[in-house]
């Protein structure tokens, strides 16, 4: 018996008055949704926590009549997506908290209420994350909706009070170790941390506005520029999702492609926190090494996709241009080998180096019962042991056909996070061999896609695995040239949420350090 | 006994690792001295968009000034495609065609959504100004400017 | 008018005299050697990472320190509003005289050497606790909690690592029988004292890195927690006395090795002062080549790896030595 | 010898000068930087004593170690006593001032209304006839002092530590 | 496109030294050090500029500065929200002057793809908040972009360009 | 030309130490913090150092003991130091100020 049948008997024992209907997956991406009123959401919320449920996704959808909360969950063991709905009154949109159940969902309520005006009762802290100041509306409804005054709690004006044996430090968002714009505050007690509070939105650059403003086509630029770094995975997320949105047939060349090409730029992102990682602990010198090796990928990519950071290469149905197959594969090659060189190069610098097993052991450890409450993903939950890996459990592109491991970690500490990145490295690279030889001939790109996309009304949910774990797209459709609310769930987001956690009692240094190894990217987080 | 197995350990770790910098101290650089010499670019690079001459008419651009790119822009950075429609001919010419490059993503759908095959991306890959104007390109003088240096 | 000026020469005295022109030449050394090591720096840097580094600036990019000084010179004074003004103005003055005070009393060769004090240790070692007292103070009165936690690190890492550093250098004295720099330099003239005190440099040249603030043990200044550590809030030539002395401190704590342990001017052929210079530039490109490979230490490893093993083996090292001597 | 007359005059100038600025600023850490000024004039004034060895200890040990952890004690107490009220109300001012004078005027008479026997003999001791006597004729009460050094340490370590398990 | 809140201006000294300020602006215009203020994409691309392949190091510019107060030269690289405004702002005023500020990127020059009507969080174009010397366009432009208005801001402040010119392609 | 050899009588040291001694005393008694206290008698320590150096310099020239003495001196003020340091950051722990004229809780 599979899971989703399971859960369905399971669920209809439980709630008789509730509604649990299944959705064809893949139209959908989803298997089964429940419309939850806010008398027995709790309950739905509590059944699916019972059942190692963890949280995927948090957001509202403004559908002008009703704002409608949309909770995703999903288990690590085995894939069914669940959507949980919940309809709110648009003029006083009150919905209960889940944050005592999910802890994520402190932050992500936050944004929804920050967004739409959705107020949720019982909820610690229900700040501003995101948005400055000046913004006086709602900006994700769709009619202008002011904030009621005294309704507007930002951190940036939060000027915290000093306590006697404790002080304030803002890390960011201008400092070396945030990896961009984040702002995190900081309560100290001398060199020890109390608590950390991070503070969102510096660089929010108003991605999911945006889509209800163009049309599918011209959406595509700005996935890339969510996750530079994984730039590729992010548009394939997208082009993935529209693609099954509208129903088009990728050719099995494309795939390959798109699957070679993303696990490449995989490599150059965890080459770029390889780089960064040690950074944060003072070592500059393997920076320059790694962005060297970085600049060998970047050489093959530009060939294939013209850019060198912010790709635009996937279209519907196929790619924007074929590769050119001699040089291609010939430098894809020649890298290979080098890398694998250069692995037992960094083994020798980074790995053996006392110093910084001393700095990375043991800290900032994770355990695997918080993935739930968490919903992290990507190497920060395979590095508490749990194989969890979109490519495996839901393969898209072309990686069913190709075998491959999943590198798992032991304790969740540093280490292990590091370790598992290592360790991707090193697969990726067999990826791409296996793929490049099994690279088939035929066109790049299907001929029957319509210059104007109108896909039927709808929704999906499209997930793929970025480099920094579950990258996931929702798209809801209204049978026009734009989409109608669209989604991004990130997966920095809810890897970062746990730093306020793991930063309780440690030493600056070490907050550091984990926070380098998250390998968190700001602008995916602020969209 | 174990404290001093571990310094020594440690230490040759740290000794390991200073084989690799010093290594790498000897080895030959892998800098491009970029004025002086320039990396080699890919000839898909994508800079701004160029107008391609009609190779029966050098004259003019292949452009008939359909206006599928302005329309398709993601972010409206092309601007006043104008053309007049010369005697003896049947498309349009293009008299003006305005890219706000400092709009511009780089993402190539104007290329694509071409009828005519009439845009290209350009190598100029290195472009700096003083003032956000230097950049509103007008492609017809500049294809104009490049058919005379050639 | 004559008379007076004979009679000031006479009341100044040869000593004098000698002296000031000792402490011009070692203005100038100060100078060169700070500008000298930036470029060396950079440039090691460089070609550890497989890069240039300074290139186009003068040839082979020499003249790219005098730029850097040139322009430091002529920014603007800021002060910040509302720094403590008499420790802000006073710290970047006071880091410069235990540098200057040290150099008095080393021996570039055997005639070389401002002034040899039989206390000739003990001055470099006690003056070069004003570094930290400067470090504290620019640190406390910049009002930024960075430099505070940078100047407070500062202190734990100094105190801490003297004992070590003191530790390691009382058994050459033990050996040497005196204070006196030269005294040590010219005990060596048979074996270094590096063959029969192998742990006791092991000692000094660690502790001496963390006294220098350097990767591993730069934490005052960790860029990635701290930003600029001590030193975040100084600009222009303010922040130029820091680097200078930063820079000289690496010369200082090389060229006492290099007269404790490794013979000090003593070598054949070759001119004493250029050994010496060979010597400690070797030394300083050991500190630059940890500094390009090894992560930082954290502050309580740091703090660890001091009380727990540093100071008992140096401990150790010294009863042994003074047991062997006298016995 | 006019010149070392007057660099003693500085010397004085600058020792009683870092004393006043100790007991009048305002703010501990300037009282700390005056006792630094203090101590390096008490140092001077050993080197015009012909005691280089001793000048340089006190250096060594008043600047690089009382002081320094003054300073650090002062800064682990922190924002709080950043600027604490010095100044007390005036009568107390005027009370400590009569007795420090009343002191001083005392003392002053002694020193003078006494016949120092003043032995206008060369002084010629170094540092090896300190070390002899050192650990010769005072080895108890060099013994003693390390003693009490130890002592001290481990009283101030098990007083932090005793701080820190109340917390 | 908003106004500009700031015009160059350029003041003749009173006095003038001829020789020294020439000397002065060769030092300033050959050790540039720029801030590590990086904001988004085109942050990375300025890593890629200090890095191996391309060692901005040759120039002198290799050190990012983490404080402000050292730094000469702040490189925008990157979307400018208006969260992020004050703190840019703060950051440039920090600076000690003689200061310089190259916009890198489309974002950082007009916002660029992400300005669209009813954008409630954009600052377009960070010439509204501080003057800005030299310009990079691109999404992101390449690594040689930024050395080329490195080479361009030292003619500006020089008055001569001391390196060839690369062969211009279209 | 010869200076009149201030820097050769034993009094003028004397004096010095005395007015150290005297400023200390003020700063003890009136100063509020009890590490400005602990500043003060460090002071008179330095007073008593010079006054004991002087002293073996002008009246036994050859003996030693002053400065032996002052070495002791010196150690001791460290212990002192040291040990009213951690003093003063437990009373800082417990009581949250350090003024000694408020702690009144000791007396008792």
């Amino acid at each position: 018996m599979t899971m989703t049948n399971r859960v369905i008997e399971e669920f209809k024992a439980e709630f008789k008055s509730v509604d649990i209907t299944e959705a064809p997956y893949e139209k959908q991406g989803y298997h089964l949704s429940i419309e939850a009123r806010t008398g027995n959401l709790l309950n739905i919320i509590d059944f699916l926590d019972k059942r190692e449920f963890y949280i995927i996704d948090l957001f509202c959808v403004d559908y002008q009549d009703y704002l409608e909360l949309v909770y995703f969950f999903n288990t690590h063991r085995e894939l069914c997506r669940i959507k949980v709905t919940l309809k709110l009154d648009p003029v006083k949109p009150v919905a209960p908290t889940i944050s005592n159940t999910y802890t994520i969902a402190r932050w992500y309520e936050r944004e929804v209420h920050e967004f739409f005006g959705v107020y949720f009762e019982g909820h610690p802290n229900l700040t501003y994350l995101f948005l400055h100041e000046e913004i006086g509306h709602y900006p994700l409804r769709k009619q202008h909706v002011p904030v009621p005054d005294g309704d507007k709690k930002l951190l940036n004006s939060f000027r915290p009070h000093e306590e006697e044996n404790s002080f304030f430090i803002n890390l960011g968002p201008q400092h070396p170790s945030t990896h961009g714009v984040l702002r995190v505050v900081l309560k100290m007690d001398g060199e020890y941390l109390i608590s950390a509070e991070p503070v969102l939105g510096y660089l929010h650059r108003m991605h999911e506005k945006m889509a209800e403003n163009k049309s599918y086509m011209q959406f595509l630029p700005n996935p890339a520029r969510m996750d530079y770094p994984g730039a590729l995975l992010f548009n394939l997320a997208y082009v993935e999702a529209v693609e099954k949105l509208c129903g088009i047939e990728v050719p099995e060349r494309a795939k390959y492609i798109r699957t070679i090409t993303c696990e490449l730029n995989r490599i150059a992102s965890h080459l770029l926190w390889l780089g960064a990682f040690p950074a944060d602990l003072g070592a500059l010198t393997p920076f320059m090494y790694a962005f060297d090796d970085r600049e060998n990928i970047l050489d093959i990519l530009e060939d294939v996709t013209g850019s060198r950071l912010t790709y635009c290469y996937f279209r519907f149905g196929g790619l924007y241009n074929d590769i050119n197959e001699e040089t291609f594969i010939d430098a894809t090659k020649r890298f290979i080998e080098r890398m694998r060189e250069r692995l037992v190069m960094y083994d020798k610098l980074i790995t053996g180096n006392v110093i910084f097993i001393n700095r990375v052991k043991n800290i900032g450890i994770l355990e695997q019962g918080q993935a739930k409450k968490y919903g992290f993903s990507g190497p920060v939950i395979r590095s508490t042991g749990i194989p969890f890996d979109m490519r495996k459990v839901d393969p898209y592109a072309a990686y069913g056909s190709i075998d491959f491991e999943i590198p798992t970690g032991h304790i969740g500490d540093n280490m292990d996070r590091y370790m598992v990145r290592m360790k991707e490295i090193e697969i990726s690279l067999n990826i791409i061999e296996e793929g490049i030889k099994r690279l088939p001939s035929g066109p790049f790109k299907t001929e029957k896609v319509p210059k104007k996309l109108k896909p039927p009304k709808g929704d999906i949910y499209n997930a793929v695995e970025s480099t920094r774990g579950e990258t996931g797209v929702y798209i809801v459709s209204d049978e026009s040239d734009t989409p109608y609310r669209m989604r991004w769930r990130v997966p920095s987001y809810s890897n970062l949420m746990t730093f306020p956690h793991l930063s309780r009692g440690v030493l600056i240094a070490d907050a550091i350090a984990t926070l380098g190894s998250y390998d968190i990217v700001v602008p995916e987080i602020d969209r | 006994m174990r404290v001093v197995a571990d310094i020594i350990k440690g230490a040759y770790s740290l000794i390991v690792g200073m084989g690799v910098t010093i290594r790498a101290f000897f080895s030959p650089v892998v800098t491009c001295q970029y004025p002086r010499e320039t990396v080699n670019i890919s000839p898909r690079f994508r800079s701004h968009t160029k107008l391609v001459g009609d190779p029966e008419n050098p004259d003019r651009t292949k452009c008939i000034v359909c206006g599928m790119c302005e329309r398709n822009c993601p972010s409206h950075s092309i601007k006043k495609v104008e053309g007049e429609k010369k005697e003896g001919e049947k498309k349009k010419t293009a008299t003006s065609y305005i890219l706000d490059f400092t709009t511009c993503s780089q993402c190539g759908i104007c290329v694509e959504s071409c009828p005519v095959d009439a845009l290209e991306f350009s190598d100029d890959y290195n472009p700096v100004g003083l003032k956000r104007e230097d950049f509103h390109y007008d492609l017809v003088k500049e294809y104009e400017k490049r058919k005379k240096a050639v | 008018m004559c008379d007076t000026i004979i009679n000031i020469v006479n009341i100044v005295g040869k000593e004098v005299v000698r002296t000031v022109i000792g402490l011009v030449g070692v203005f100038i050394v100060v100078l060169g050697n700070a500008i000298m090591l930036t470029w060396t720096e950079r440039k090691v840097a460089g070609h550890i990472q497989r890069r240039i580094g300074p290139k186009e600036v003068g040839p082979f990019g020499l003249l790219q320190s005098f730029a850097d000084s040139v322009k430091l010179l002529g920014k603007e004074l800021l002060t910040p509003a509302n720094v403590e003004k008499p420790l802000y103005f006073l710290a970047p003055t006071l880091i410069f005289v235990p540098v200057l005070v040290t150099f008095v009393v080393i021996p570039f060769d055997g005639f070389l050497q401002v002034k040899d004090i039989n206390t000739g240790i003990l001055v470099i070692l006690a003056f070069s606790s004003l570094t930290v007292l400067s470090i504290l103070i620019g640190g406390w009165g910049s009002d930024n909690k960075y430099s505070l936690i940078g100047a407070v690190r500062s202190v734990a890492q100094n105190i801490a690592y003297e004992i070590p550093l003191l530790l390691a250098l009382l058994p050459v004295i033990l050996m040497a029988n005196s204070f006196s720099l030269r005294d040590i330099a010219e005990a060596q003239r048979g074996a270094w004292f590096v063959v029969y005190q192998p742990i006791a440099f092991l000692i000094f040249f660690v502790a001496s890195v963390a006294e220098t603030n350097r990767t591993p043990f730069d934490l005052p200044e960790a860029e990635s927690e701290l930003v600029a550590g001590f030193h975040t809030e100084y600009s222009g030539m303010r922040f130029s006395l820091f680097f200078l002395a930063e820079y000289t401190n690496m010369f200082i704590v090389s060229a006492i090795a290099v007269t404790f342990f490794l013979g000090g001017y003593q070598g054949p052929i070759l001119p004493g002062v250029v050994w010496f210079f060979i010597k400690t530039y070797l030394l300083v490109f050991v500190l630059l080549w940890f500094r390009w490979t090894f992560p930082r230490v954290r502050f309580d490893q740091l703090l660890n790896f001091s009380w727990k093993i540093l100071i008992p083996v140096s401990f150790l090292n010294l009863l042994v030595t003074g047991g062997i001597l006298k016995l | 010898m006019i010149f070392a007359d007057i660099i003693f005059v500085i010397i004085i100038l600058i020792t009683l000068g870092g004393a006043l600025m100790t007991v009048l600023s305002g703010s501990i850490i300037y009282a700390l930087m005056g006792l630094v000024t203090t101590m390096f004039g008490v140092a001077g004034l050993y080197i015009y004593l012909n005691a280089p060895f001793l000048a340089m200890m006190q250096i060594l040990i008043y600047v690089g170690a009382i002081s320094v952890l003054i300073t650090f004690a002062i800064m682990l107490i922190g924002p709080l006593y950043k600027k604490p009220k010095e100044w007390s109300y005036p009568l107390k001012f005027i009370l400590a001032a009569v007795v420090a004078l009343f002191s001083f005027f005392v003392f002053a008479k002694v020193i003078l209304k006494t016949q120092w026997t003043v032995l206008s003999k060369p002084f010629a001791i170094s540092t090896k006839d300190i070390g002899r006597l050192l650990f010769d004729r005072l080895t108890f009460p060099f013994e003693l002092i390390s003693l009490v050094i130890v002592v001290a340490i481990i009283g101030a370590v098990m007083l932090s530590l005793y701080s820190r398990g109340e917390k | 496109m908003g106004k500009r809140s700031f015009h160059l201006e350029t003041k003749d000294p009173i006095i003038k030294f001829a020789v020294l300020d020439k000397i002065l602006d060769l030092a300033r215009a050959n050790s540039l050090w720029p801030i590590t203020f990086g904001l988004a994409c085109c942050a990375i691309e300025m890593m890629c500029a200090s890095m191996a392949r391309f060692d901005i190091a040759r120039f002198g510019a290799e050190v990012f500065r983490p404080s402000p107060r050292q730094a000469d030269l702040m490189i925008v690289s990157g979307t400018v929200t208006k969260k992020m405004a004050p703190i840019l702002v703060t950051l440039y005023e920090q600076m000690p002057s003689p200061k310089w500020v190259i916009a890198m990127g489309n974002c950082a020059i007009s916002g660029g793809p992400f300005v669209f009507e009813g954008q409630y969080n954009l600052v377009e174009g960070v010439d509204l908040l501080v003057p800005v010397d030299i310009y990079v366009p691109g999404c992101p432009p390449r690594p040689e972009g930024l050395l080329e208005g490195l080479m361009k801001l030292e003619e500006k402040i020089t008055g001569t360009r001391r390196f060839p010119v690369p062969e211009p392609k279209w | 030309m010869t200076g009149i050899g201030l820097y050769n009588s034993l009094n003028v040291y004397l004096f010095i130490g005395l007015a150290l001694l005297a400023c200390g005393i003020l700063g003890v008694v009136y100063r509020r913090t009890l590490i400005s206290m602990l500043i003060s008698i460090e002071l008179i320590m330095n007073g008593a150092g010079l006054n004991l150096v002087a002293f073996n310099r002008f009246v036994a020239p050859e003996s030693a003991y002053g400065m032996a003495f002052t070495l002791f001196i010196m150690g001791i003020a460290a212990a002192e130091a040291a040990i009213a340091l951690a003093i003063i950051i437990l009373i800082l722990r417990r009581y949250r100020h350090v003024e000694g004229a408020k702690l009144k809780e000791m007396k008792d």
